[in-house]
């Protein structure tokens, strides 16, 4: 009976986090002001996070906070602040023809049925991925499939990464003259203190989630977005790469984690094994070492792409 | 099919780290990336042709990459189609390379992004064609279409800006709809392994809705008519090296995908969807073609050009013989060498006279002779002549649709050929006569001028030995495209 | 080496071309040696070929194309007539064509595609099936646009357009036709008297329709009612070059399309059994009364001679379409004198053109006593057209009209009649001014060669082949004349 | 309703009202946005139904759900980097409407 009770508040629960994100996705679009429609976004973001937790998903929940929410709210708020103008109210539309709704509908319902129709219960990978954890090196199982079972998946994720930035910066207006967003984000001076304060804690965070990542909820990506988070309020803070750094050793930094896995991957198979085939024996530390590499380019690759612009070379002035 | 372990070197790794290794060199260090991006090119290439005698000997290539295999690791997959892609990739990839030594020498595009940016696009184009695992496929898909957004913005322009605007938002749109696709097909079968899914694959309202959805996407990313509004923007406002590259091989990819997907996985569902994509590719020729020959600048007529000939490659769904699909892959390969050359082409002229109307041309036909002749040479494969890679592919498309009585779609081909004809000749007449205003020229480099004849040359000289590459795709493929012999 | 010889015989045009098309403008000596190198290396391997073909020797060279199709080239005998004929004329054009682009800008571009265009017909004579033939035909076409719009100018730039449509259009039926023919018949392979026959009856219907779509294909270069309107419009082309389309190569290898088809594809039986040879004769015999009658009413002298070309290139239409040997001799070898007779004439209207400026018949009062040499070749060339004993073109029409009686289609009789009536009435008066008529003051754009008429290398080629075409009715009887020659290809189609 | 199956019938929800946004709004932050929403649809659909599996979910789906996180916020970097150089340059945010018919 208290189970029952348990099962049907639980559901209750679902329904009503289910609902809240559907609103909040619409309040988001629809939103009279942009500003609003990102706060509202960064909300939504949180509220799947929670989700996530309920679908026993917690590294999902801690890449969405942290990536989802977290960077992509700042990323979009620091943008809307450069538009050249950030009017937009009330949101220009298009008129929705009737065949828009007739498709919309007839793809719910498609869908809706799709889904419907899969088995209740399903296995998929999960006794493979346990039966062969074994072998993994790590013991958390969603670090086995990232970095090692799927691993391939991962180093071409990391590409792209890579990717958006080398796209950003070749996007970026070539002289950069000043910071505009310093003056765009005027942050008092108590609050710059609270983020001198957090940054050193962020680290240790990031540092930490890196090193659970093997055998529980964590990991690269995870970790290198705390470490932008902290890189973001070094940004806040006024903080800049100093210009001798700001060459190769930055760009080394960028390629870091792509290079390392790419290394990795490669030197294994001077054995003769298969790409990113690991010894079993040094498999643990191989991961490590490239999640290491990985979090210290995801971090900074991140706070770079908030920044939203090339460091200039000559000496920090 | 062999178990490529074991072999020291194992190309089909190599194809696909080699370009993002030089990706990386060429972030690193800037200002050598001229040499470190076209020796990155020279070594893909080779590794690309190292894979080919590796797959002539030992027939199709199964990797399993970190030694698990499918269901729990990822398969990468080689045989006679991917061996044809990556070959026409590396054949194009070389080309750009040399041509973009030349172009960024002068052009006011931005040239520090370009090198990393095409080779990551490179490394998605080896990726995508030796996937074996649909969701692996997604993440190059993704690596392919952002590399292709952000080179089309390195024009700068505001039509490139909107045009890569556009593009990026279908991109991501699509790719999008292929992964609920996949989703839905992880959660059918328990598998993203496409060799294993062909063997899953059932009737059910998942596969059906999986199949719609992805083949949704992948006609968005090849932009078939009616979903071709993105393309023109985004092709024809780049910088010549990227339009090149973009219509000789991104669109090219998602419809090597949509092959993949329609053979290996869906193959046991109802095919019924082929005779709609057919009636679509129809049109695009027909619709493409008209726009085409309305432009009056040049490299939207070449961009419209593509919207045409990809329409061709649509006839085969509905055609249905195995002689169709050899025409189909077979006009892949003769458009991108191709289009490649004649957007080349179109960048020379456009560097040449500082502009790109058509009306004034102004005797280029005299004043650049090697680019006239590469321009020319392309258009006569577009056109569907003798002899070219595109006569050819227009051969065994009739001769599939002649000999099962099917009287549209010769038809079809034929109004295409003469529409295709009429726009490049529009451009080539022009080419001879004298613009009311004379223009100032600027020279052109001679890299730019070459590779693009080479590339043309290369589209007739497909027309020669057609043998070759029709029995290259005879390896491992798919039960319909090996013809009984004759 | 009997694969080589006919690659050769390409090669020996094609890499001249290429080269010239690598030579700067000034390198006028060079590109003046490779021409007529070319051309002489040409003749002499065409003449080892048709001495080896004597021999008993046979020339095929062949190239895998697709699986089961292969491009082929043969040297049989029709072919090698069509060799030797744009081979000798090549050489005399070139000739000319050197002398009257003197000084003209973008040579090098003209006398490349010049050279691919004679490459294409080469290769369209010695083709050994339908696919080859398809593509040195669309080459033909590609490498007859630069010559036509070669002047650049608005004019030329629309003639050539229009050249285009009709023939690519053309080349768009041609190829359904062979593509559905190789479905039908799974060869393309020239063989004497057909490779259709044995197919099953109830082809017959598409075997017709694949009939008219090849027909219409080689129709359109062969300039047949109605399927010509491209063919006046081409005069924008400087003199050489309408010269050689006129005379060699785009028409001719129309023509010389639908004999193949005739002989070679379907069999002179077969095709009469299916009911298609008598459209086709009507047709002809049609276009030959049609192009006489506006030949007529033209004053532009080029004008006038192309429409004669309408009507003349149809008379190997009508010997091919009278299914019978006679006939098809006369058809075959006016192949040749056609060919003769009508370079003759229009060398003649481009020294007028280039000496004196002439190009208006109304122009051309007097003409004959300032240049006797140029004017007698003409007169030759037209009196051979009308068809006076012992010229060319009486040796053609009396057989066409032996042929046509032989098969019992006596109305045909009457079309040659009413078409020489027509010859004479248009190019008579054209004689009567030039050699009767009191000289005008002054022409219209006079050039002074000394005491020449004009250049020697204008005045030698139309010369040479004035007496050409006189020789070849001379000397009919010969064993090496046009005439034996078609008797013999006439032989291999129609005795058992 | 089972849990799996309610946030997966959420998770096309929300793909749709992203492909609504996207299609229907002109302002390209929005657009943006709708994406965004939209690929969390996605998300959502592929781990709510790796929730099926009983006592410990399939750890499959998450593995490709953080990797599809990362090239979200890839892809939403470049659309922002973009966005930025295509309002600087036009002095719109949008684009114009006009393109879209062929």
């Amino acid at each position: 009976m208290g189970a029952a009770m348990t099962e049907a508040g639980l559901f209750l629960l679902d329904l009503l986090l289910v609902l809240t994100l559907l609103c909040l996705a619409w309040w988001s679009l629809a939103a009279t002001d942009l500003f609003k429609g990102i706060v509202l976004f960064i909300a939504f973001g949180l509220v799947l996070a929670l989700a996530w937790v309920r679908l026993d998903a917690p590294d999902v929940a801690l890449a969405e906070a942290a990536i989802g929410a977290g960077l992509t709210g700042a990323l979009l708020l620091t943008t809307l602040s450069k538009l050249a103008s950030s009017i937009d109210n009330p949101p220009a539309k298009r008129s929705s023809p009737v065949l828009l709704w007739v498709l919309l509908v007839m793809l719910a319902a498609v869908l809706g049925y799709a889904i419907m129709s899969l088995p209740q219960q399903a296995q998929g990978l999960a006794d493979t991925v346990a039966s062969q954890m074994g072998n993994s090196g790590v013991e958390h199982p969603v670090t086995a499939v990232l970095l090692n079972f799927r691993g391939y998946d991962t180093l071409l994720e990391m590409a792209v990464l890579l990717l958006a930035l080398i796209a950003a910066w070749s996007l970026a207006p070539r002289a950069a003259t000043s910071c505009e967003m310093d003056e765009a984000l005027t942050v008092s001076p108590i609050v710059l203190a609270l983020f001198r304060m957090l940054i050193p804690l962020m680290i240790l965070v990031a540092a930490y989630l890196l090193w659970v990542g093997a055998h529980a909820p964590g990991g690269a990506f995870q970790a290198g977005s705390v470490l932008a988070a902290a890189g973001v309020l070094a940004l806040l803070c006024g903080k800049r790469l100093e210009g001798r750094l700001a060459g190769w050793p930055l760009r080394l930094g960028l390629v870091l984690g792509t290079a390392m896995f790419v290394a990795v991957a490669a030197a294994v198979m001077v054995g003769g094994a298969h790409l990113l085939q690991y010894p079993l024996a040094s498999a643990g530390k191989l991961i490590l070492l490239i999640e290491a590499a990985a979090t210290f380019s995801i971090g900074l690759t991140l706070a770079m792409l908030f920044s939203g612009q090339r460091p200039s070379r000559g000496p920090a002035s | 099919m062999i178990e490529a372990s074991g072999t020291p070197l194992p190309w089909i790794v190599w194809v696909i780290l080699l370009p993002l290794i030089g990706a990386m060199l060429c972030f690193l260090w800037p200002r050598q990336g001229k040499t470190l991006g076209l020796l990155t090119a020279l070594a893909t290439l080779l590794a690309v042709i190292a894979l080919y005698f590796q797959l002539l000997d030992g027939g199709v290539i199964r990797y399993a990459v970190g030694g698990w295999g499918a269901p729990l690791g990822i398969a990468l997959y080689a045989d006679g189609l991917s061996m044809l892609m990556l070959l026409m990739s590396a054949l194009v990839g070389v080309g750009v390379s040399l041509y973009a030594l030349g172009y960024f020498k002068h052009s006011p595009d931005n040239p520090a992004g370009f090198w990393p940016l095409w080779l990551l696009m490179w490394t998605g184009l080896n990726g995508l064609f030796v996937a074996g695992d649909i969701f692996n496929l997604y993440v190059t898909l993704e690596l392919l279409g952002l590399s292709a957004v952000a080179l089309v913005a390195l024009a700068a322009s505001r039509d490139a800006l909107g045009g890569a605007m556009r593009y990026l938002f279908v991109s991501l749109l699509g790719s999008l709809c292929y992964l609920i696709g996949v989703a839905l097909l992880y959660h059918a079968y328990g598998t993203v392994d496409i060799a294993l899914l062909g063997t899953l694959v059932e009737r059910n309202p998942a596969t059906h809705v999986a199949l719609g959805l992805m083949v949704v996407a992948m006609l968005l990313k090849s932009a078939l008519f009616p979903l071709h509004f993105w393309l023109p923007p985004a092709h024809a406002s780049a910088p010549a090296p990227v339009s090149a590259l973009l219509s000789a091989l991104v669109v090219k990819a998602s419809f090597y995908l949509l092959l993949r997907l329609w053979f290996d996985v869906f193959s046991t569902v109802s095919m019924d969807l082929g005779m709609v994509l057919g009636v679509l590719g129809a049109a695009a020729i027909v619709w493409g073609s008209v726009l085409a020959l309305r432009q009056t600048r040049l490299k939207l007529l070449v961009a419209y050009s593509t919207v045409a000939q990809l329409g061709y490659l649509f006839l085969p769904f509905a055609l249905l013989s195995p002689l169709a699909w050899q025409g189909g892959v077979y006009f892949v390969l003769s458009h991108a060498l191709a289009k490649a050359a004649m957007f080349m082409a179109a960048g020379n002229i456009l560097a040449f006279g500082g502009h790109d109307r058509i009306a004034d041309l102004d005797r280029v036909a005299q004043r650049l002779p090697i680019t006239m002749t590469a321009f020319c040479l392309a258009g006569v494969s577009l056109m569907g002549l003798p002899p070219s890679g595109g006569f050819i592919a227009k051969w065994l498309l009739l001769d599939a649709a002649l000999s099962h009585d099917q009287w549209g779609w010769a038809v079809m081909m034929m109004i295409g050929g003469l529409l295709a004809a009429a726009y490049v000749f529009k451009v080539v007449g022009f080419a001879f006569t004298q613009a009311d205003a004379p223009h100032d020229a600027q020279p052109v480099s001679p890299f730019m001028e070459w590779s693009a004849l080479a590339l043309a040359v290369c589209a007739i000289l497909l027309g020669l030995n057609a043998h070759y590459p029709l029995e290259l795709l005879a390896i491992g493929g798919p039960v319909t495209f090996v013809s009984p012999s004759p | 080496m009997n694969a080589w010889l006919p690659l050769l015989v390409l090669a020996s045009s094609l890499v001249p071309g290429l080269i010239i098309f690598a030579l700067k403008e000034e390198h006028t000596r060079a590109r003046i040696a490779l021409n007529l190198g070319g051309a002489v290396i040409k003749l002499v391997l065409v003449g080892v070929m048709v001495w080896g073909v004597f021999q008993g020797q046979t020339y095929e060279a062949r190239l895998p194309l697709l699986p089961g199709l292969e491009l082929a080239l043969q040297a049989d005998a029709l072919a090698l007539l069509f060799v030797v004929l744009s081979s000798v004329l090549w050489l005399v054009t070139t000739i000319y064509a050197i002398g009257y682009l003197e000084d003209s800008p973008y040579r090098s571009r003209f006398f490349g595609f010049f050279s691919l265009c004679v490459t294409s017909t080469v290769g369209v004579a010695l083709s050994g099936n339908l696919i080859t033939f398809l593509l040195f035909y669309e080459l033909l076409t590609l490498s007859t646009y630069p010559l036509i719009v070669h002047r650049a100018t608005e004019v030329a730039r629309r003639a050539a357009k229009t050249y285009l449509v009709y023939t690519l259009a053309g080349g768009a039926l041609l190829l359904v036709g062979v593509v559905w023919l190789y479905t039908l018949a799974g060869t393309l392979s020239f063989t004497p008297r057909g490779f259709l026959s044995g197919l099953e009856t109830q082809h017959s219907t598409a075997l017709s329709v694949i009939f008219v779509l090849l027909i219409a294909g080689f129709g359109v270069k062969a300039a047949i009612l109605p399927l010509h309107g491209w063919l006046p419009k081409a005069m924008v082309a400087p003199a050489p070059v309408s010269a050689l389309l006129h005379a060699v190569a785009v028409v001719k290898a129309g023509a010389f399309g639908i004999v193949r088809v005739v002989h070679d594809v379907y069999g002179v039986e077969f095709a009469d059994s299916l009911n298609l040879l008598m459209p086709l004769a009507i047709l002809a015999a049609a276009t030959i009364l049609y192009g006489s009658v506006r030949a007529l009413y033209q004053d532009d002298l080029k004008r006038r001679l192309a429409y004669s070309t309408v009507s003349q290139v149809s008379y190997i239409a009508l010997g091919t379409a009278i299914a019978g040997p006679v006939a098809a001799i006369g058809g075959i070898v006016h192949l040749v004198h056609q060919g003769l007779m009508k370079i003759t004439l229009f060398f003649c209207a481009g020294n007028l053109a280039e000496t004196l400026g002439i190009h208006k018949i109304s122009e051309m009062d007097g003409v004959g006593r300032r240049m006797p040499w140029t004017m007698a070749a003409f007169t030759l060339g037209a009196f051979g057209m009308i068809g006076v004993p012992p010229l060319a073109g009486f040796i053609s029409k009396w057989y066409l009209g032996l042929g046509a009686l032989e098969a019992g289609q006596g109305w045909v009789i009457w079309v040659l009649v009413g078409s020489s009536l027509l010859n004479a009435a248009y190019f008579l008066p054209i004689l009567y001014a030039a050699w009767f008529k009191a000289p005008a003051t002054h022409w219209p754009h006079e050039r002074s060669f000394g005491r020449q008429e004009t250049a020697w290398m204008l005045l030698l080629p139309p010369v040479l082949t004035a007496l050409l075409s006189l020789a070849v009715g001379l000397l009919a009887n010969t064993t090496f004349s046009p005439l034996q020659w078609a008797v013999f290809i006439a032989s291999l189609e129609f005795m058992p | 309703m089972s849990t799996p199956l309610l946030y997966a019938l959420a998770g096309v929800g929300l793909c749709l009202l992203g492909l609504y946004g996207l299609i229907v709004y002109a302002h390209l932050l929005r657009k943006i946005l709708a994406l965004n929403i939209m690929g969390s649809g996605v998300f959502l659909i592929l781990v709510a139904l790796a929730r099926r599996s009983g006592d410990s979910p399939d750890p499959v789906p998450h593995a490709m759900v953080i990797t599809g996180i990362v090239v979200a916020v890839s892809a939403t970097a470049l659309a922002l980097v973009l966005l930025v150089r295509f309002s600087a340059a036009t002095g719109r945010n949008q684009l114009d409407d006009d393109e879209h018919s062929p």
